[in-house]
Formats: structure tokens, C-alpha cells, sequence
């Protein structure tokens, strides 16, 4: 394996980004980001799925530029904040319009049938933006985080496994 | 040789498979800056017949963990570590 | 507090409901849903929020017409199913527009500050799926489930502490 | 009298408070079916004075566990468990 590909991580007041090849636990990452103001998180768990167009996935394989990709995570973190964030925060009711912490968690290494590969986590006084954070955090992730996967189809020489592309 | 004439390629995914390296220190051609549009054409010629070229139409590239989007514009002197970077599939 | 807001259960190959005076654990709720075809699992937590509209909260108390409202949960997750189920399930690409599993769990009794109040998984083959059915299940939960929070706040007296609603 | 004359009838939330109960024994007037439309009346006439008709028009009602949409054509026979439901406010 590429020795660029390591173990990383970036924490901010705003959020946490983590490459690990150890296995994800929701509830650790669940735990980073709570807040008392919060009354709402949304996760998202990407899993390692065992079938792919008909074929059985045996497992996927990820690899990453870390340095690169934790920095490229913590700018995702940080537009999301921006993105909720009022120009003019002046009243109260409008304070509520934010983000509280965002953790995003990505697997290296081999990531086992049925096991997470990425678990995202978003809190926010209300439920709405949280929804919408995940939701957008995680396309951004599969849009520009410099991580690649190998899928490895059960019958096919490990050889002639194919790097995916997310586009 | 000075260090300084050499930069350091990383290859990840696709470009890895293709060169069989994760990377390689490559000695730029002259004590000239190299474009960063001309790399392409450099690890083709140290990587001849084994589907780089392909590969390198379909990617990005970074300079110094920073990515680049006008590869004219960027020269590279030696030291650097550039990397060859293919679609993503993160996530 | 009532003798019809007790602990209940309902589980089907669909999903489970859960009313329970218990702490929630994220953990074990992500498990329940859990599937070797499933790619995606999105997951809401809902929790006790230390303010509200400038006010300090000390505490959420829950109560439920239990027999009612798991039934009500049970027919939000058959509904969430059904309108992500295809009318002619005759394509393989078109079998991964469904869901997989949906845990719905609420608690019941006295919420601290900071503990989670709800949680609700949905597992499917893909991410757009478990969104939009994670958050349509929570606003149907919202909407109807039989279930009712106090909340009290600081300086007030707990006998004049308000009865919430939703809508 | 016969325990089929009466009725459970479950309060909660706002409707709980108010009555300071959460469930009654609620005798049916006469042994003719009584319409679920009728039972606000009987209910704030054993707890006058105290909001509960206030709250009643903001509720809805179950019987036997399922929720009523058309309160006019539900009869009341006797054994019936009736709930008042306020607007919930779970999640």
C-alpha cells in the first residue's frame, strides 16, 4: 500500500476529519460532536455493500492521498459552517440557522462486506440543517476527497480489480 | 545531481496499478522550470505501453498537497511532491 | 404518569418500533437495521436541547399512549417501505430503489439535557434512498404518533411547565 | 350496572392536567348507544371549570386503539377504552 495513504486527522472548533485503517465506531463519533444546544444530529454510514450490479462484492479496498484529502475534508467542514451561517447573525432566531459539529470519519485499508467505510455525523439546534449538512457534506466527500476504492468481485483474479470513480 | 532537480510523483488508484509504483523520484529534464503541463508527456516516456497515457487524460494533479486547476501556470523547479491524481471514489 | 405509557415493542421484517423508558443506544439501533446489502444508513437523533427561545431547559418528560402509537409507528415504517417500492419490480436496477430496514425508537419518562429522545435508522442499497426516508419517517412521527413532551424550565414552577405541541 | 354501560377513558398531556387524572370510569348516560360526538359534553359536565373544554377542541379521539376520523358516526356502547388526544408532540 501507497505509504501517502496513512492515518490522519485535522480538529477544528467546527469539526473533526479522520483517516483511519481501523474499523469506525458510530458511537464514539456520535459522542464528538454533541452539544447541549444541540436537538438534532444527523449520521450517515456508508458500508461495505456485498453485491454490485448483479456481482458479489468479496471487499473494497480504499486508499487516499491523506495529506491532501483530510485537508481537502476540512474545507468541506468548514463551507458547510459558512453555508449555514446568516451574514448578518444579529437576532437570536436567527442563530438557530447554524451548525454545532461536524465529524467526518473515512476508512483505509481493507473495509469487510457488511463493515463501515464512512460515517459522517452533523449537529445543529434544529433538525433541518442537519439533514441537509449530511447530506451535502457526504456528496462533497464523493465529489473532491483525493480517496479511491478498489472493489473486488467474488471470481475475478485480485488483479483485475477495478478502481471505481465516483463521476 | 542536486536534490533540487528531482521531484517526487506520487501515483495512487489507477496510475498506481499502471506504473506499479506508489512513487517515484523523478529527475526533472533541465535546470529549467518544468511546466506542470509537460509532466504528462515525462512519465509517459519513463512509463512507455503500460496504459498511463490513458490514465493521465482523465486526471487531475496536485503540487505540494495543494490541487492545482491550470497546470500552465504552475513550474516546477525541484522538490516538489506532485501527485497524479485519477477520479475520486471516496465515501 | 399514565399506566398507558408503558414500554412497547413491534418488530416486523420491515423494521422494529420501540417505546421505552430507557436510554437510547445509538449503537445497538444502527445494528438493527444492519444488512449485507446495504450501502446506506442514515440515522436521526433527536435530543434534549438546553434552551428554548432564550429559556433554560431542565429537563424533557415524554409520555405516550403506548398500545396507539406503536401502532401508528409501525404503519409510518409499512408506508416509508411502500413508497419506496417499485408498482413493477421486474428490473435489478430498479430492486435498489427500496429500503432495507427502519428502527424507529423513542423514549419515554424523563429526557435530560443532552440524552437522545428519539432515534430512527433506515438502511437501503443506497444513500438518496435512506435520507429522504429518514427524514420522511421523522416528520411522520412528528405529525401523528401519539406521543407528547413537557418541557421545564428553569425558574418556573413544574406544575405550570408547558405541554408542547408540533404543528 | 353493568360494567358494558361504562367506558375508559384515557387523558393525556394538556388533557391529564387538567383533570388530574389519566384515565376514568365514565358512566354512559342511558343503555343507548352514545355518539363520540356527545362525549365532550359528558366529559366537561364531570369536570367543569377547570379548561378542559377549552382543550377538547384542539383533540382528536381513539377508540379501542385506533384513531377516529368522523367522531359523528362512532357509537359508544359500553367497554370501549376511549383516549383524548391532544396535539402530539413527539420526535
Amino acid at each position: 500500500m501507497s505509504s501517502a495513504s496513512v492515518d490522519a486527522r485535522d480538529e477544528t472548533e467546527l469539526g473533526v476529519a479522520v483517516l483511519t485503517h481501523g474499523p469506525l465506531n458510530v458511537e464514539h463519533i456520535v459522542a464528538s460532536v454533541a452539544d447541549d444546544g444541540a436537538g438534532a444530529t444527523a449520521v450517515f454510514i456508508g458500508t461495505t455493500r456485498n453485491s454490485f450490479k448483479g456481482k458479489v462484492v468479496t471487499k473494497l479496498e480504499y486508499q487516499a492521498y491523506s495529506k491532501l484529502a483530510i485537508k481537502t475534508i476540512a474545507d468541506i467542514i468548514a463551507d458547510a459552517h459558512a453555508s449555514f451561517t446568516p451574514l448578518t447573525p444579529h437576532t437570536h432566531a436567527q442563530s438557530s440557522q447554524r451548525l454545532i459539529r461536524i465529524a467526518v470519519h473515512h476508512r483505509l485499508g481493507t473495509v469487510p462486506v457488511g463493515e463501515p467505510s464512512i460515517v459522517i455525523a452533523v449537529s445543529s439546534p434544529h433538525r433541518k440543517e442537519s439533514f441537509v449538512a449530511c447530506e451535502m457534506v457526504l456528496e462533497e466527500v464523493k465529489k473532491k476527497v483525493q480517496i479511491w476504492k478498489r472493489e473486488y468481485y467474488e471470481g475475478e483474479r485480485e488483479d483485475d480489480a477495478e478502481w471505481k470513480a465516483n463521476a | 545531481m542536486s536534490a533540487n532537480t528531482e521531484i517526487t510523483v506520487l501515483y495512487f488508484a489507477g496510475a498506481s496499478t499502471a506504473t506499479g509504483l506508489t512513487s517515484e523520484r523523478v529527475r526533472l529534464p533541465s535546470s529549467d522550470p518544468l511546466p506542470l503541463s509537460s509532466l504528462s508527456e515525462l512519465l509517459v516516456s519513463l512509463h512507455p505501453n503500460n496504459g498511463l497515457e490513458d490514465i493521465l487524460r482523465t486526471c487531475q494533479w496536485s503540487v505540494e498537497a495543494e490541487m492545482v486547476e491550470d497546470t500552465e501556470g504552475v513550474m516546477l523547479k525541484g522538490g516538489e511532491e506532485v501527485a497524479v491524481i485519477p477520479p475520486v471514489s471516496g465515501g
